[in-house]
């Protein structure tokens, strides 16, 4: 109890202090900002410790908010281990991320952490709810962090997404609450036996799948990634795109019956963002822009593990958790590269360790041989078993799951070229910093390997020396590697130096791809109504001047309210309704 | 009930055709002026609905002072043509009034020919209520809570009203000589009867309310003949038109701490408190009402 | 008809129309005016209701003297605001 | 003890009020001490009645005044939805008192302490009155101050207060009509004694159709709404802030209280109603929100967003209706909706008052750079933005996600529908406002950041306080919910 209070309090309670601090000016309160922005990592302790020790009960306090309670199920705690490295890392990352005002952005990690413990460890609805829409909108604020215009459009964009996705988890989670879901573990079970079951499904669907980065409502994420600051890239890439999985996993009918239609839609889904992010992600030239495609790529594979595990009941348990393994390798990894484009840009770390290790964290994330992902991956194909897509029959899927190792490769493949390229500022780094950053990449496939095994039952763990298994594993990465090294020698001929493919520059598909085009679509709108409104107004004369001086798509609206505010209309509406009123006491009243 | 007899059917139409002129003349001069015709109509139609307070307190507030208000408005400010009302607005107006009216008229008819619970309860309890006029009785025992607070809704707007004028007050300019003899002939008349009002209001009909009217038509004559206390707006005036209001919390607060409770009026000494508090309260709505007319009067006399 | 019906019925018709002379006029003084009459309308019913016993019915009468009173302290609001609205613009400027 | 100062919540600041109408205009800071006095002994009072409510059996403090028991008498009855309307009032009184009094331009002038303290006593008196004419003089009270207050704003502000009045004092009339037919057929003004006495028929249904029109004017439901976008936005910056966390909320209690009470009796006529009501909620709610979102100055923002919340509170009758456990959380919902949407509306409008006073101008262009020089200010108005949304954590999500749960609990899906879409618009225009004032100085043209004019510190945290004051009770939502919805009615047919 007091452990989940530290955990969740000295967060929270640090990050008031350096908002206090912000606020208030002088140069004591600068050096204290400075301090405490420097030290911010430690505030994670709490929730570490309770990690490895403690949180088997599930705690409630009724009396806080509808009633909170939180619990550390085999789900949980893997995934809690992962937060906390990764804000940690991230925390220690601010002071020489480059970010202007270092204190606030290390301010809303704290409460953007906080939430996001809430979220993996919530029992109940409303605390996941809770959790999940602090940590939305506290997202906002690190995609708006900078300021600069790019930022502000990828704020914006953002909002709308959340915004969208917000409602409909919130009208899902009403539904849960209604069928008798209100505490998690009995979700899964009270959605399947709901009378509501598709459109519940429907909007976890819709709901969770902005936050998972799910194709077509992915727009959000390469805008927002890239123009973050990177410590808070590592952290929406490796962790917040991870609540989106774990709502799916804390309220989806999994191992319930079986719903092979809904199981359909997510893998198809899945696979479509899955192999599109590549093509869309080799074409940009921002390294972080690229890796924000891959993580599409990636949720696109964790996708087809909830799609499976919707489809065919038996396989459900297995999958879950081949999906959790993989959330804490992909974490892991996609966080340190994106550090790593850090340490690449700016900071003055030897180059050739640098190189090593994101040339390490790059094949992990590919599934290269000896690396978390060889053993994520491995247990991801195993667990889908003889799954088919579409679930009626045709492809086996373990088939498919290889390729999404050759698009990863290619796609690194592409932001090594860009990062190569750029130019570099040397700034001091921190040794004991950066030692972490290298082994959380380097290593990571000692802790993923170990959490595979300890799981109940046992994730099957790829053979480390069997043949079969390395090629199995190695060939999309080979296949890749070979490709890339093939393109970039076409890229070098002199006619294709004005070729936009062989030499992207993130113009022929703009990050964000579709959304530039729904960008467009509705400025058309706007111009449209404007029009058709300006049309309006001609025949009636003055409104066409009202709305030249106010740009806005609501003119029309404004119109009937300006009609409707005068005082004769108002009082002949008043005077309509009593009328009515009394009519139906005439008519409707008179009968018991 | 009685079926509807001639001289009732005569009434009801007097009260329809003038309300009805009220309404729609459009000069304000002829609307105002149809309007107290119609508190004079309205009087007759409460004397006839055995209702002697109310056809009074018509009289005397209805007609009387809010009349007075009117009228001065009149002086003040020729009509102004505005823009004509939207038709669109007007026709569904007129035709959504003219259903609602059809409706509310089948729906009273559901109303029961029986009286309410309440007289009956009064009659009970009258005695030691610190009246024998009913009206009185409920109005400063049995619901004086609404006495009381409708004391401060004049309290309030005589402030509100009074916080729209934003330059000392004066006394109007030099007014001509009728004027004056006709006001010293009104003034102590119209105190005469209000004095008489109040004190008969324990026993038959009259009361604070009306005695208070009366009192602000002596004050709205004095103001309107130059007189320059009735013009004051100061202090005093002041504390006169919130010294029923503060009587009457004073006399609750001090009921509540002798223990008997909020209002609560031991019979030995009712009738001296209703008294009092009445006296206190026609006095004070008196100088209340004067200061919204003088509020009212001043208003208009801002330099531009 | 009885005289209760018939006098019911007055009150609704006054209030009535008060009521859509106050909502369709545009004078701001006709508008005070018509609002008095719509609540004397009102007061038509309370009283009417008060004369269903033997007895007039005190209460209902009380209601409708305090009824009264509020009128005139609403209209004097009221026209004092008239006046403020109808008065010279520049004083208003703030 | 508690029943002792209840009618003291109603009488003392009336006093009060009337003892500063004696002070002469001159001696402001009299006035001003006259008016702290009050507040805080009020609030003191305030917190011995709530706790009083509290700890009573049933939730329940009743004083029968001047002795007289109903039907002949009138009673005051503090239940948990009037100590929830209580501790609102306390607490958006006391802000607004602090505010006016650092800076009485503030309040439109000295005239406003005499009719804000009438105001407070009158609105005290519409939470705890059983008793309908009662109630319908206590509403009379709270227009004479309202508009009273309008008309201290600078500017043209007496035509907005004349409008205001009108609307008001009809509402009025048709609900003193309601209330001549329920007496003509129960016999009674008291409102539970009543409740046994009615029975359905063209009477009770013509009352409550009445009613609802009456008291929708009041509280500007739309489509009566016109009024408030004109006339809130006039009166000085704490007027606005009172009147619409509070003075909404008065016509808004007469109507929930006349319905609980009456409503079961008449059948399906009130059914009909309660979805009039709803649709007309629902309407509301996208219609605030959408203007809201058209308009450029920052208090016009603030005054639509309140036509989206009456919306929303309008929905409850609808959410009520089915009875059992849907109805306690409308009950508790809208209960908690109205506490928190009068600290956020109260922060909002006093933040637009702090803003104006410093730019000189409330249009957004002109608030340019506002997040960097008031920062406290802006964090209210976020914070604020945040609550009303049904964001966590705060009180508004507390107060809707019991309305979903009614909503969802009834089947009434239409009703889910539009406390969405009204969620997605108060984001929209909380973001246009934090957007504007976040924006650079050299956003569009040239011209320089404008430099705001100095405001009393106090001035500045007050809203602040306010806003994190919905973000603080949310801690308790669930205790307060519990509260409320033990002592909700028993179901509307």
């Amino acid at each position: 109890m007091t452990l989940w209070v530290l955990a969740l309090g000295l967060p929270l309670a640090v990050a008031l202090l350096l908002m206090v601090a912000t606020l208030v000016s002088g140069p004591r309160a600068g050096a204290l900002r400075d301090t405490v922005c420097r030290a911010a990592w430690l505030a994670t302790l709490p929730a570490a410790t309770l990690t490895l020790t403690g949180g088997d009960e599930v705690v409630r306090l009724d009396w806080l908010l509808l009633g909170v309670s939180a619990h550390l199920d085999e789900v949980a705690r893997p995934l809690l281990a992962l937060t906390v490295v990764l804000y940690a890392v991230a925390l220690a990352f601010v002071p020489r991320s480059g970010a202007r005002r270092g204190p606030v952005l290390s301010g809303f990690l704290l409460v953007c952490f906080a939430a996001s413990v809430g979220v993996v460890a919530a029992a109940d609805v409303v605390t996941f709810y809770l959790a999940f829409t602090v940590m939305s909108f506290t997202g906002y604020a690190l995609v708006l962090h900078d300021r600069t215009a790019g930022a502000r459009r990828a704020a914006r964009i953002y909002m709308v997404m959340t915004v969208l996705g917000e409602s409909a988890v919130l009208a899902a989670m009403a539904l849960v609450t209604a069928d008798g879901g209100l505490v998690l573990a009995d979700a899964p079970a009270a959605v399947a036996a709901s009378e509501r079951r598709d459109l519940i499904v429907a909007l976890l669907l819709v709901g969770f799948g902005v936050k998972a980065g799910t194709a077509p409502l992915h727009v959000w994420l390469p805008l927002a990634h890239s123009a973050a600051p990177t410590p808070a890239s590592a952290v929406l890439s490796g962790v917040m795109v991870k609540a989106g999985l774990v709502g799916w996993l804390r309220f989806l009918p999994l191992g319930q019956d079986a719903s092979p239609g809904w199981g359909t839609t997510f893998v198809l889904l899945a696979l479509l963002g899955g192999f599109l992010a590549v093509v869309a992600g080799l074409l940009q030239d921002n390294p972080k822009v690229i890796l924000a495609y891959s993580t599409i790529s990636q949720m696109g594979f964790l996708a087809v593990l909830v799609g499976v595990a919707l489809a065919e009941p038996g396989l459900a348990h297995a999958c879950v958790l081949a999906a959790v393994v993989y959330a804490v390798h992909h974490g892991v990894t996609k966080a340190s590269l994106f550090l790593g484009v850090q340490v690449w840009s700016s900071e003055r770390v030897p180059r050739w360790t640098t190189t090593t290790v994101l040339a390490v964290a790059g094949l992990s994330l590919a599934g290269a041989p000896f690396t978390s992902g060889y053993v994520a991956k491995y247990g991801a194909k195993e667990a889908v078993g003889d799954a088919t897509f579409p679930a009626a029959g045709g492809a086996a899927l373990a088939d498919v799951l290889p390729w999404f190792g050759l698009g990863s490769t290619l796609l690194l493949a592409r932001c090594a070229v860009v990062l190569w390229r750029r130019e570099r500022k040397g700034e001091h780094s921190a040794p004991v910093r950066d030692g972490v950053w290298a082994a959380s990449a380097v290593v990571a496939v000692v802790p993923v390997a170990w959490l595979a095994q300890r799981l109940d039952p046992p994730q099957a763990v790829p053979g480390w020396l069997s043949p079969g298994t390395l090629w199995a594993q190695s060939w999309p990465v080979l296949l890749g590697v070979a490709l890339a090294l093939a393109a970039a020698r076409l890229a070098r001929r002199r006619e294709l130096d004005d070729s936009p493919l062989a030499h992207p520059r993130g113009d022929v598909v703009p990050p964000g791809d579709v959304v530039a085009v729904e960008e467009r679509a509705a400025l058309a709108v706007g111009r449209a109504l404007r029009r058709a409104a300006a049309r309006l107004g001609s025949v009636t004369g003055r409104v066409r001047t009202a709305l030249a001086a106010t740009p806005s798509p609501l003119p029309a609206l404004s119109a009937v309210q300006a009609r409707l505010g005068l005082w004769e209309a108002s009082g002949a509406v008043l005077l309509f309704l009593a009328a009515a009123g009394l009519l139906l006491a005439l008519t409707g009243g008179s009968s018991p | 009930m009685s079926p509807a007899s001639v001289l009732d059917v005569v009434l009801a139409a007097a009260v329809l055709a003038v309300a009805l002129v009220a309404v729609l003349l459009p000069s304000r001069r002829g609307a105002v002026s149809a309007f107290l015709v119609l508190g004079v109509v309205l009087a007759v139609l409460w004397a006839r609905l055995d209702a002697p307070d109310i056809a009074l307190a018509e009289a005397a507030l209805g007609s009387g002072v809010a009349g007075a208000l009117l009228m001065d408005t009149l002086t003040a400010d020729p009509a102004r043509p505005g823009r004509r009302a939207g038709r669109t607005a007007v026709v569904v107006g007129l035709l959504a009034g003219a259903v609602a009216l059809a409706a509310l008229t089948v729906v009273v008819r559901a109303v029961p020919d029986e009286p309410s619970l309440l007289p009956a309860a009064v009659a009970e309890e009258i005695h030691g209520a610190g009246a024998d006029h009913a009206v009185t009785a409920v109005l400063l025992n049995f619901r004086s809570l609404d006495t009381l607070l409708e004391a401060a809704v004049l309290v309030f707007a005589a402030a509100g009203a009074g916080a729209l004028v934003r330059t000392p007050v004066r006394a109007p300019d030099p007014v001509p000589a009728p004027v004056t003899a006709l006001a010293r002939v009104l003034l102590p008349a119209l105190v005469l009867l209000g004095t008489w009002l109040l004190l008969a209001g324990t026993s038959r009909p009259g009361g604070a309310f009306q005695a208070g009217a009366m009192f602000a038509g002596a004050l709205v004559v004095a103001f309107v003949a130059g007189a320059r206390f009735a013009a004051s707006q100061g202090t005093a005036a002041r504390a006169w038109t919130v010294a029923g209001v503060l009587a009457f919390v004073a006399l609750a607060a001090g009921t509540a701490m002798l223990g008997q409770g909020w209002l609560v009026l031991d019979p030995r000494w009712a009738g001296a408190a209703v008294l009092t508090v009445e006296t206190v309260l026609a006095v004070s709505i008196g100088v209340g009402l004067a200061q919204v007319f003088v509020a009212n009067s001043e208003a208009r006399r801002v330099p531009s | 008809m009885t005289r209760l019906e018939l006098l019911l019925a007055l009150g609704c018709a006054v209030l009535v129309v008060g009521l859509v002379a106050h909502l369709l006029a545009r004078d701001l003084v006709r508008r005070v005016v018509a609002l008095n009459v719509a609540s004397a309308g009102v007061m038509i019913v309370l009283l009417v209701l008060a004369t269903r016993g033997t007895e007039p019915d005190p209460v209902a009468q009380a209601l409708v003297l305090t009824g009264i009173v509020i009128m005139a302290a609403i209209t004097g609001l009221a026209l004092a605001l008239v006046r403020r609205v109808e008065a010279p613009e520049d004083e208003e400027a703030p | 003890m508690s029943a002792l100062l209840l009618p003291a919540l109603v009488l003392g600041p009336l006093a009060a009020g009337a003892v500063a109408a004696v002070v002469p205009r001159e001696r402001g800071r009299v006035r001003a001490a006259v008016g702290l006095t009050t507040a805080a002994l009020t609030a003191l009072a305030c917190a011995v009645v709530v706790g009083g409510v509290a700890t009573a059996p049933g939730h329940e403090v009743r004083v029968a005044l001047a002795g007289w028991e109903p039907p002949l008498g009138i009673v005051l009855r503090a239940d948990a939805a009037s100590a929830a309307l209580l501790v609102l009032t306390t607490l958006v009184g006391v802000a607004v008192s602090v505010t006016v009094a650092v800076r009485d331009d503030a309040g439109g002038g000295p005239a406003f302490w005499p009719l804000w303290l009438g105001l407070w006593a009158a609105l005290h008196g519409v939470y705890v009155t059983q008793d309908l004419f009662n109630a319908y003089v206590l509403l009379e009270l709270v227009t004479v101050g309202a508009v009273s207050l309008v008309a201290l704003g600078k500017g043209r502000s007496a035509g907005p207060a004349l409008r205001y009045l009108f609307v008001a004092v009809v509402g009025s009339l048709l609900f003193l009509l309601a209330i001549a037919l329920v007496y003509a057929e129960a016999g009674t003004l008291d409102m539970s004694a009543a409740a046994g006495r009615v029975a359905p028929g063209p009477l009770l249904t013509a009352a409550l159709a009445l009613t609802l029109v009456g008291m929708g004017a009041k509280m500007a439901l739309f489509p009566l709404h016109s009024w408030l976008p004109v006339a809130h936005p006039a009166a000085p910056a704490a007027v606005s802030a009172v009147l619409s966390a509070l003075v909404v909320k008065a016509a808004l209690v007469v109507l929930w209280r006349f319905w609980v009470a009456l409503a079961p009796a008449a059948g399906g006529a009130a059914h009909v109603l309660a979805v009039a009501s709803g649709v007309a909620g629902s309407a509301a709610v996208l219609w605030g929100g959408l203007m809201a979102l058209r308009q450029r100055r920052l208090k016009r923002i603030v005054a639509y967003s309140t036509v989206t919340q009456v919306g929303y509170l309008a929905l409850v009758l609808p959410l009520m209706a089915p009875g059992g456990e849907a109805a306690r959380a409308a009950w508790s919902g809208g209960l908690l909706l109205v506490v928190a949407h009068g600290l956020a509306k109260a922060a909002m409008f006093l933040a637009a008052g702090v803003l104006t006073a410093a730019y000189g101008s409330d249009h957004l262009e002109d608030l340019r750079g506002a997040m960097r020089h008031r920062p406290w200010v802006v964090a209210a108005l976020g914070v604020a933005g945040v609550s009303l949304a049904g964001l966590p954590p705060t009180l508004g999500f507390a107060a809707k996600w019991q309305l979903l749960a009614a909503g969802v609990e009834s089947g009434q899906w239409w009703w889910v529908a539009a406390l969405l879409a009204g969620g997605l618009l108060t984001v929209g225009y909380t973001a246009v406002v934090l957007r504007a004032v976040s924006a650079p100085a050299d956003a569009g043209e040239q011209a320089p950041e404008p430099p705001p004019a100095a405001v009393p510190t106090v001035q500045a945290a007050v809203p602040l306080a306010l806003a994190v004051a919905a973000v603080v009770l949310s801690v308790l939502a669930g205790g307060l919910a519990g509260l409320v919805a033990d002592t909700a009615p028993r179901g509307l047919a």
